[in-house]
């Protein structure tokens, strides 16, 4: 597997994800790409900045890229996220999975997602049409410790 | 000792800084560290108990602080 | 959604798929692909080629399609199925999903490739390296009456 | 009545055509037609119940078929 890098500012090339894990030993190849929406929780969205602890993001994006290989028996395992300025319809994060069968290909994709979304230190500011920005909570809460 | 404080996002913006350089007794914990940043202008802003990292790995209250660590608030991740 | 067309001879291009379901309001794209892999059931495989009754295998898939759509709340869904001889590697079929969230981007492209492959009418034929070639019978059995 | 009937991948290997003319009585059903096939050289590799469609929609035993329908034997699709 090409190894890519984890964190990029310029846009993504989802095929180059692909290309990555490309392999005569897959059957099923999945690519999952996150967009920024037009509309969130309502309000009408311009566009978002990301921003990373960027050590830490690419530390727990290996790792989850790891934990899913050894799980799921695969090394066919690619991710990458965006940093900075990102207008609508524009790509966010890229996960491309490639197995030898597809019920284990959406199982790696779906956990590499979800550890994603729930422990890479990445944030993201929307900008609203009124022209302020916000950081995005999506818990509206916090807690000390290791997210469980 | 001095440990180096990272802040991020929404926290970034409450304490209006990126990095604070911290002075704290030896042995202290991430726990005494919060405390010691209740008293900051802004603090007030973040969670009672944030999401800590000591050098790029998620701590917990408990876990101590060394001279030289890199310790960072973690304010709600939003990847994806 | 630009209409393409289900069934093709000429090798697929994912993107193409993926762009025909990009829409602002999309926060998930899930592009699946089918590939030929290089051994199948213990078996070395140099090709596979593809039939279909074409006419009826269209008209699922569109059906598939639009099953789809109204089941899960998107009109951004896309498939195309490939036709004739592959090679080790390459893609047979590209399903592509876009949708508001990830959820229902992942149930909607699941679905669009079991049904796919519970009634679409499109056998393939594997090529050995011992130079035989076989047609592929994923059940081992048949039965009368439309697929339960 | 005529119908045609359209074999494929298999089964088009078994009976050593792509399509036939099949004539029938009038009414004749889906299961009529299978009988009807029986005897044609190569039909025993056939399955007892092939799955059938009819002007390209899936159709059970005891669909009725009419003159110039499109009939088709499926043999297990494998798609994908």
């Amino acid at each position: 597997m090409t190894p890519l890098p984890s964190l990029v500012r310029a846009p993504i090339d989802p095929m180059e994800i692909v290309r990555a894990v490309s392999n005569p030993g897959n059957g099923a190849v999945l690519l999952f790409l996150g967009a920024v929406r037009q509309v969130n929780d309502g309000r009408d969205v311009t566009g978002i900045d990301y921003a990373a602890y960027e050590g830490m993001a690419q530390r727990e994006l290996e790792a989850i890229v790891s934990e899913a290989s050894s799980r799921f028996g695969t090394s066919d395992v690619a991710v990458q996220h965006r940093l900075g300025e990102l207008g609508v319809e524009e790509v966010s994060v890229a996960i491309a999975v490639g197995h030898a069968h597809r019920d284990a290909a959406y199982a790696v994709s779906r956990f590499v997602i979800e550890e994603l979304k729930r422990r890479v230190p990445i944030w993201k500011r929307e900008h609203y049409t009124d022209g302020t920005r916000e950081w995005v909570d999506p818990t509206g809460r916090a807690s000390a410790g290791a997210p469980s | 000792m001095t440990v180096t404080l990272l802040l991020f996002a929404s926290y970034a913006e409450a304490l209006g800084a990126t990095t604070l350089d911290m002075e704290l007794p030896r042995e202290s914990t991430v726990g005494d560290l919060l405390t010691a940043i209740r008293s900051r202008p802004g603090a007030d802003r973040l969670p009672p108990t944030p999401l800590v990292a000591v050098n790029e790995r998620y701590a917990n209250l408990d876990s101590v602080v060394r001279e030289g660590d890199e310790v960072a608030l973690i304010p709600p991740v939003a990847g994806g």
